[in-house]
């Protein structure tokens, strides 16, 4: 296949929305913020899993925070009526992400698991992707990070530590993904099941407040609370079209 | 009165030669460089050639580097499973008292790395010998090898020497053989 | 302006012109020397650290991700719009008074841009990869993508960099033919290179004009993309207060704006320091005067437009950025550029103001500094304060930046002091064209004048 | 071509040199460097490169005892995640106890075991050799042995349950010293006292969360830091995803909203310490309301009858119609369930508050009860309950110290100088110690002022076990395994004990010579205790299966049945709260409340919990006050004013919060930071409330009433930012975090691979 029609070839796929006519796999995830406590301890995990950086206290003042999953705080009400609500908020995997669109690079795409990725050795560092994002869940490396030794030693190798000037966001713990895949391979199954993949956040979700799975599977568990009643999207506006969907807080 | 670029020209021509001559040699040294300081075969802490292993002896691959259909890393073999042939074979070779004398003070080898990849880059063993990709499809005729060198394959399945590998060459072998989502950026980077 | 004019014959002109380039006092070296240290020192070193350090060393976080590296950029694409442009528009209208001050004007473009483009390299996280922004193969089969309005950007900036570099070089061959002519040593090297062995024959100037003219009607839809493209890259993301349509016209008509400023202030001083009292007369300031007045006042218009965009909308997302705007932090510097680039304009509805040159001068730099401002808001005001109120943040430039932004206009200046030493900064076959050819046979037999 | 004189030529030859060499060198500098590969010597037989091995363990970051499976990879520990088949976390984890891979890497470890060369806490220490440590206090301890002054040797550990905790009871037994303490800042006494009281059982029921309709919980923050957060996490996550109708609803009554308040459907502020008051009003209502139909009827309608309603309602402040409402939805839904902690239970009417609680499970018929509260059976392990140490017993200690009464004090994990009110004057108490070791892995602030230090492992690195306390209803053990060879020159703490008593010759009661023997030796005499089916198997292949599943467990429940004798009943009542501190002088109740974070202050050197935001403020690196906005604007402080709390007992001083859920006259403070030792990320950042805090009991167990100290606020008239990662915490209208009750937009498409097509012709 000559360069060039291979070029022609990319050109036809940007031509169609999301690249696919369908996709392998639809992960997706939903949150139930009627059973998030807001405990953070899917933020520890995402930071264990995922290599990210300690920031310090002085960047942290400047508002350099790496969190690919945070715990958004809305208080409602006043004293003695108030009422605090959590909602985590990670890269909401959008099948019209806005993101993947101003990348000069192409250093985030789709992919054809529908996950909105991102290629840290190509990125040049433009920060577009952050600006055209509306959930502000891409983090920016603004300096080579280091870990105090021997704390480096719990880095994660299946996860690639990012240096100065690369754009960083949570990627559904797609190394995870890629190991069940490959477990899925050697017993000769042509799909992962239901379950056998969770990112470290959900796996970690002291009340189950989150579910994580294919939704092109009926029978999965994401499917099935994706079409509860309570779901909903945040920004849906916005028509990002994204892949993770919120439960709404019940008001008893 | 007759005027013409040439005159001017004319004047340059001794800085052009000189900026000239300077280029070609650029390239030159570059080239000489690439062409015969190439040696990717550094000089490993014992001498071992897997030539008389995996050669002569015909030692399959996997008998040492045992991993290689399990996980991601071949594995390189530790120092007692070179001893545990080695107690008796050819034990009054030099080299082989070297080895013996790391295993006496319990010393790992410190072996010295020719095939690298990138920090980014994912690549498992455990897929491609399992997709009954042959070693040699990539590491070249390593049983030909007294000490291993670089080794990488093209697209027309001839084998080239001495040169690091690249992206393209992946993208061929994953395009060829239709593999699945074979071109997708995160099937190889992470 | 006939009148000052007669008094001058060709030769004077010539004289005037090489002198400009040949005789140096240590006055211009002495600028040379503050204006190219301090791009050293506010440019060059903090910029170096920064590539050492990382994007950190600017004031940029999360989730104000852009910063005055941005502003800056597109404030020096925005001059860059000032000459070409102009130039060609004038041109094309025949208007003779561009003739004394084009050429100036289309180095403003050129160095602006310059200026700009080495912005994009100041901006970005990892310059070492810029190059990955250009369509060329490579050994990773990628290619860049082509749905950015970052990549429309770098496209747009390279083609108008070429062509306003065509353009003015073009424009100033008979000139070098004639410094060629006036000019021995490394100078008569120099220029005969430049001018291409120009003679003067007819042909020569024949098809000089006919690509002139050419140029000048490709680049005028050129300039008005490059700045509409520019503003695409804020127009196309949804944040509050950046996502409006009315951007691209905003972007073009406030590029112009501070352009034809920039010039203003430019001719001011070569007109001061590089005696050209009569070629650069009242008569300029006075048709700039009205063009700025005309521009300031769309401006303002489309000023109101983006404000009622937002108000209009409804949304607590726009409602709170355009407050912040206007109320916020930023207020003072949001009021300081209404009053620059829409109020004290106003004044040169007299042509008595109009035909003064110091006012002028002011009020030129005082609407730079409010487009300027312009920018930085655009940038400062919107991006930390998005959709989701919990992620708010706030920007303001670190030192580095602003020693950056300092030290870019040293660049600039730097340029624009070497620009004059090699460049004939006024036209002169141009200005000739505007006198009657004399009756009298000329004083000297001479090459490059219009037959 | 012109002829070439021999300058030009030079030139050339000099350009094309210049040029070749910049080629090379070009070249050359885009050569990899050398890499090494370092094989094993030989190789582990679970150990392959590339691939992770996962090790089932027992978390140590708190009490609450969860099973957690680590993963390694080529023999370093990554990632710490919950077990799966433990019962009590069920796989989950909260991010503390994910944060232990911190406390094993952390860069402020003691590497070596020290001797102290200066001054105490001047921080000089020389490294010694273990033989050279161990053989130091072995002797001084063996002279006092020998002596029969056993007992003035006193060991002072954490909370430790499980086999370790036997090892220190037979070894001080050995030494004829009844001095050994279990001290845990946060060790719910009252909590235990109650259900003695009560219930006459000396351990804890289970708290059925996860079945029951109604929690009504009396400032137990049960999803942080209430016995077994993460159980209690599971069992809240797992009521809130029922049914619309089974939905469980959870009320929670604090003064100031925690974590749970936030959580809870409901939160009502009762004005601290009269939660006890307020659980007898709702017991009255129901009494006279006729819900509880028991015989014993008239004795409680007796008992209670000075708490009727309206009284109840002037003294906590709630209203009475919330009271009388709570209390009929309390009996009305079944089942429901009552718990108490917290700051209610740390006051100084804390046990009669517990059983105040305890009378409301039992009238609303949740006792024994499926969703109620259900008897544990004995825990299967020795539990370090009856050496518990109260605040009244530490004090007891620092008297015996200052009397000369203990030479030798072995400190183990905990550090109580940071724990206990500076009132307590522990430190003073060290000082006339002749010989104080520590046993702890970092400089806390009580192991600097230590004489001898001998590093233990961290729990990553030894063995261990742990019979969960208030486990899940039925008899649960878990044993820890070192997961990673240790990194350091240290050795497990029960290691250190079974050498120091083969030194002093206890080898024929303590025969063990490593803990894995121990550990293993008890279970063996567990496993014989258990059921046939399982003695089938064999030891050894038990021990297997214990180690690969991490856990073990017998489904036997203990009692259901309860009937309260009269005198119980005649003797319910809360009196008011006491407070240290004149209301005039000191206008503000001070709430400290045990950090979601740092627990207790010991989190505070993972820097993972100093980056991640606290839960409620989003607060990192620091410590801040809290105070109503109502109180606020009266003082006229805002967000960051740096304000003095002045207790008649000291003062700390730290930055304003404005905290929208907090009453007018109680201030709020985390207890977790103000460390002035204990490692870089925690050294001397923020203040510890912990310090101020009068020393006042609750007088039936001697437990530290945390909340019964008033203090007022001095304006410094100083300003910091605090570093928060919040940027406005409210949602402007924009109906983010959507609600049942709001008309959101529903969700768009909830179908299948929902990519729109459009092709471009």
């Amino acid at each position: 296949m000559s360069l060039f029609s291979r070029f022609m070839d990319g050109w036809r796929k940007y031509r169609k929305p999301g690249y696919y006519d369908e996709f392998d796999y639809h992960w997706t995830m939903t949150v139930d913020l009627d059973s998030c406590t807001g405990c953070e301890a899917c933020m520890t995990a995402c930071q264990a899993e995922n290599n990210i950086p300690l920031v310090g206290e002085e960047e942290l003042a400047k508002g350099r925070e790496i969190q690919w999953i945070r715990i958004e705080r809305y208080w409602e009400g006043e004293y003695p009526n108030a009422k605090l609500n959590f909602m985590p908020m990670m890269c909401q995997h959008c099948d019209a992400a806005p993101c993947e669109t101003v990348c000069p690079v192409s250093a985030t795409y789709h992919n054809q698991d529908g996950l909105n990725t991102q290629i840290y050795n190509r990125c040049i560092g433009t920060r577009s992707c952050a600006v055209y994002c509306p959930y502000e869940v891409r983090y920016f490396n603004y300096y080579n990070h280091h870990w105090d030794s021997p704390l480096d030693q719990q880095l994660n190798p299946d996860v690639s530590v990012r240096g100065k000037g690369v754009m960083e966001k949570c990627t559904f713990c797609i190394q995870r993904i890629r190991d069940a895949k490959d477990l899925a391979k050697d017993d000769d199954r042509r799909r992962v099941r239901d379950g056998e993949v969770q990112p470290a956040c959900v796996q970690s979700c002291p009340t189950k407040a989150l579910t994580f799975g294919d939704r092109k599977d009926t029978e999965s568990q994401v499917y099935q609370s994706m079409n509860n009643p309570r779901a909903y999207k945040v920004l849906d506006e916005l028509n990002t079209d994204s892949s993770v969907v919120y439960l709404k807080k019940v008001d008893a | 009165m007759k005027i013409s670029i040439v005159p001017a020209l004319k004047v340059l021509r001794p800085a052009a030669l000189l900026v000239l001559v300077a280029v070609v040699g650029l390239g030159v040294g570059y080239w000489s460089n690439a062409t015969f300081y190439t040696d990717t075969s550094p000089e490993q802490p014992i001498a071992f050639s897997h030539q008389i292993h995996a050669g002569e002896n015909e030692i399959p691959c996997m008998y040492c580097h045992t991993q290689a259909d399990r996980s991601p890393s071949a594995g390189v073999p530790s120092v007692s499973k070179c001893v545990g042939c080695h107690n008796e074979v050819a034990t009054e070779q030099p080299q082989i008292r070297l080895l013996m004398s790391y295993w006496e003070n319990r010393e790992p080898i410190p072996w010295i790395k020719v095939h690298d990849l990138p920090d980014f880059v994912h690549f498992t063993h455990k897929r491609h010998v399992l997709a009954e990709i042959e070693c040699q499809t990539c590491h070249g005729a390593v049983e030909t090898m007294d000490t291993v060198r670089l080794a990488r394959r093209n697209i027309d399945g001839t084998a080239q020497y001495d040169h690091t590998w690249e992206m393209r060459l992946c993208l061929d072998c994953h395009r060829e053989n239709e593999v699945e989502n074979g071109t997708d950026c995160w099937t190889c980077h992470k | 302006m006939e009148a000052e004019n007669n008094k001058l014959g060709y030769t004077d002109i010539h004289e005037d012109v090489v002198r400009s380039i040949v005789v140096t006092g240590p006055k211009y070296y002495a600028t040379l020397a503050t204006a190219g240290g301090l791009a050293l020192v506010c440019f060059f070193f903090p910029w170096f650290y920064q590539l050492y350090y990382g994007i950190g060393a600017a004031g940029m976080n999360h989730p104000g991700v852009w910063g005055t590296y941005l502003a800056s950029f597109i404030f020096w694409i925005g001059l860059s719009h000032s000459g070409t442009l102009l130039s060609c528009v004038l041109h094309l209208t025949n208007s003779s008074w561009r003739k004394a001050m084009y050429r100036s004007a289309e180095a403003m473009t050129l160095f602006s841009l310059v200026v700009a483009a080495t912005y994009v390299f100041v901006h970005v996280g990892r310059p070492w990869f810029a190059h990955w922004t250009f369509p060329y193969p490579n050994q990773w089969e990628l290619w860049p993508n082509f749905r950015s309005p970052l990549l429309f950007d770098v496209m747009a900036i390279a083609t108008y960099l070429t062509g306003s570099t065509i353009f003015i070089y073009m424009g100033s061959i008979p000139d070098f033919a004639a410094v060629r002519d006036r000019t021995v040593g490394w100078r008569n090297t120099m220029y005969s290179l430049l001018s291409l062995g120009w003679r003067g024959t007819d042909t020569e100037w024949h098809r000089l004009h006919w690509a002139y003219t050419f140029l000048a009607v490709l680049i005028i839809p050129l300039a008005v993309s490059v700045h509409s493209i520019v503003s695409w890259d804020f127009a196309m993301s949804i944040v509050p207060g950046l996502h409006q349509t009315i951007f691209a016209p905003y972007f073009v008509v406030g590029a112009i704006y501070s352009g034809t400023a920039g010039i203003v202030t430019v001719m001011f001083v070569l007109r001061k320091y590089m005696g050209f009292e009569q070629y650069i007369t009242k008569l300029h300031f006075d048709n700039l005067g009205k063009l700025l007045l005309l521009l300031s006042l769309l401006w303002t218009y489309i000023n109101a437009i983006e404000l009622f965009t937002g108000w209009y909308s409804g949304t607590s997302d726009e409602y709170e950025q355009l407050s912040f705007k206007l109320f916020g932090f930023y207020a003072p510097l949001y009021w300081e550029m209404i009053l620059f680039c829409a109020v004290a304009p106003l004044l040169m509805i007299s042509k008595r103001f109009r035909t003064s040159f110091v006012p002028m001068l002011i009020l030129s730099i005082a609407i730079n500094i409010g487009m300027y401002t312009e920018r930085f808001l655009i940038v400062a005001t919107s991006l930390p304060r998005q959709y989701l109120p919990d992620a708010w943040g706030f920007y303001a430039p670190s030192l580095v930046e602003l020693s950056i932004m300092v030290g870019s206009f040293a660049v600039f200046t730097t340029l624009f002091l070497i620009f004059v030493k090699i460049f004939p900064s006024v036209s002169m076959y141009e200005v000739k064209e505007t006198m009657e050819t004399p009756k009298l046979k000329p004083a000297i037999p001479q090459a490059g004048s219009p037959a | 071509m012109p002829n070439i004189d021999r300058r030009e030529f030079l030139k050339l030859v000099g350009a094309g040199g210049v040029g070749a060499g910049a080629g090379f060198m070009l070249k050359e500098s885009k050569k990899d460097p050398t890499e090494y590969l370092i094989p094993y010597v030989v190789a582990p037989e679970d150990f392959s490169s590339g691939i992770a091995t996962w090790y089932n363990s027992v978390c140590s970051m708190c009490s609450a005892g969860c099973g957690i499976s680590v993963r390694t990879r080529e023999g370093r520990a990554k990632k710490i995640e919950g077990n799966p088949s433990h019962p009590v976390n069920q796989g989950r984890l909260c991010g503390m106890g994910q944060a232990g891979l911190q406390v094993l890497y952390n860069p402020d470890r003691i590497t070596e075991p020290l001797l102290r060369t200066g001054e105490r806490g001047a921080m000089s220490f020389e490294q010694i050799t273990w033989e050279d440590g161990l053989g130091q206090l072995a002797e001084r301890l063996e002279l006092l042995r020998a002596a029969r002054r056993g007992n003035n040797v006193c060991l002072l550990s954490e909370g430790t349950n499980g086999h370790l905790a036997q090892l220190f009871e037979s070894f001080m037994r050995q030494l004829g010293s009844n001095r050994l303490h279990h001290y845990d800042f946060d060790h719910p006494h009252t909590l235990y006292a109650a259900n003695q009281g009560f219930f006459g059982q000396d351990h804890l029921p289970y708290y059925d969360l996860q079945n029951t309709r109604l929690l009504l919980s009396f400032g137990a923050d049960y999803l942080t830091n209430w016995i077994s957060p993460l159980h209690h996490s599971l069992g809240f996550g797992a009521s809130r995803q029922r049914q619309e109708e089974e939905r469980g609803r959870f009320v929670q009554i604090e003064p100031r909203m925690s974590i749970s308040g936030a959580a809870a459907d409901e939160w009502v502020a009762a004005s601290p310490g009269t939660e006890g008051i307020l659980a007898l009003g709702m017991a009255n209502h129901m009494v006279s309301q006729g819900v509880y139909q028991g015989a014993d009827r008239a004795a409680w309608s007796a008992a209670l009858s000075d708490y009727s309603p309206s009284m109840v309602a002037e003294q906590t402040g709630v209203s009475e119609s919330t009271i009388t409402r709570l209390a009929d939805d309390f009996a009305g839904t079944q089942p429901s369930l009552a718990i108490g902690g917290g700051a209610a239970a740390n006051h100084s009417n804390g046990v009669d508050m517990l059983v105040a609680v305890n009378v409301l499970n039992y009238l609303a018929g949740n006792v024994g009860r499926e969703g109620g509260l259900l008897f544990n059976p004995q825990p299967a392990g020795t539990v370090s309950r009856p050496h518990q140490a109260s605040y009244r017993s530490m004090l007891e200690l620092a008297e015996a110290a200052q009397q000369g009464e203990i030479d030798v004090l072995i400190i183990n994990g905990t550090n109580p100088v940071f724990t206990l009110p500076a009132a307590a004057e522990f430190r003073e108490a060290l000082d006339a110690i002749p010989l104080v070791v520590s046993l702890s892995s970092f400089f806390d602030e009580t192991t600097v002022l230590a004489d001898l230090i001998l590093p233990s492992n961290s729990y990553l690195e030894s063995w261990g076990d742990n019979f969960p306390e208030a486990g899940v209803g039925f008899r649960v053990g878990a044993v820890s395994q070192p997961v990673v060879s240790p990194l350091y020159n240290t050795r497990a703490t029960g290691d250190i004990i079974l050498s120091l008593a083969q030194r002093i010759g206890m080898s024929s009661t303590i025969p063990w010579t490593s803990m894995e023997e121990c550990i293993k030796d008890g279970w063996r005499r567990i496993y014989e205790q258990g059921d046939p089916q399982t003695l089938a198997q064999g030891f050894e292949e038990f021990w297997i299966s214990l180690l690969k599943a991490g856990v073990w467990g017998e489904t036997t429940t203990g009692t259901t049945s309860f009937e309260p004798d009269q005198n119980i009943i005649a003797g319910i009542g809360v009196a008011a709260p006491e407070f240290s501190g004149s209301e005039q002088d000191y206008p503000f109740i001070l709430h400290p409340y045990l950090s979601p974070n740092f627990h207790d202050g010991r989190g505070a050197n993972l820097p993972w919990m100093q980056e991640r935001p606290d839960p409620m403020t989003s607060v990192v690196y620091g410590s801040w006050v809290e105070l109503n906005p109502t109180t606020a604007e009266e003082l006229g402080l805002i967000e960051g004013d740096l304000v003095d709390i002045e207790s008649p007992h000291g003062q700390v001083l730290a930055p304003v919060f404005i905290y929208p859920a907090i009453m007018p006259n109680v201030i709020a403070m985390p207890i977790g930071q103000g460390h002035s030792e204990y490692g870089r990320y925690a050294k001397d950042r923020g203040a510890n409330p912990l310090e101020i805090l009068s020393p006042q009991m609750e007088p039936i167990t001697g437990n530290l009433a945390t909340s019964a100290t008033r203090v007022r606020l001095v304006a410094t008239g100083r300003h910091i930012d605090l570093v928060k990662t919040s940027g406005t915490s409210r949602d402007l209208g924009r109906n983010i975090v959507q609600t049942t009750g709001d008309e959101g937009h529903e969700v768009s498409d909830a179908g299948l691979n929902s990519i729109p097509i459009t092709e471009l012709t």
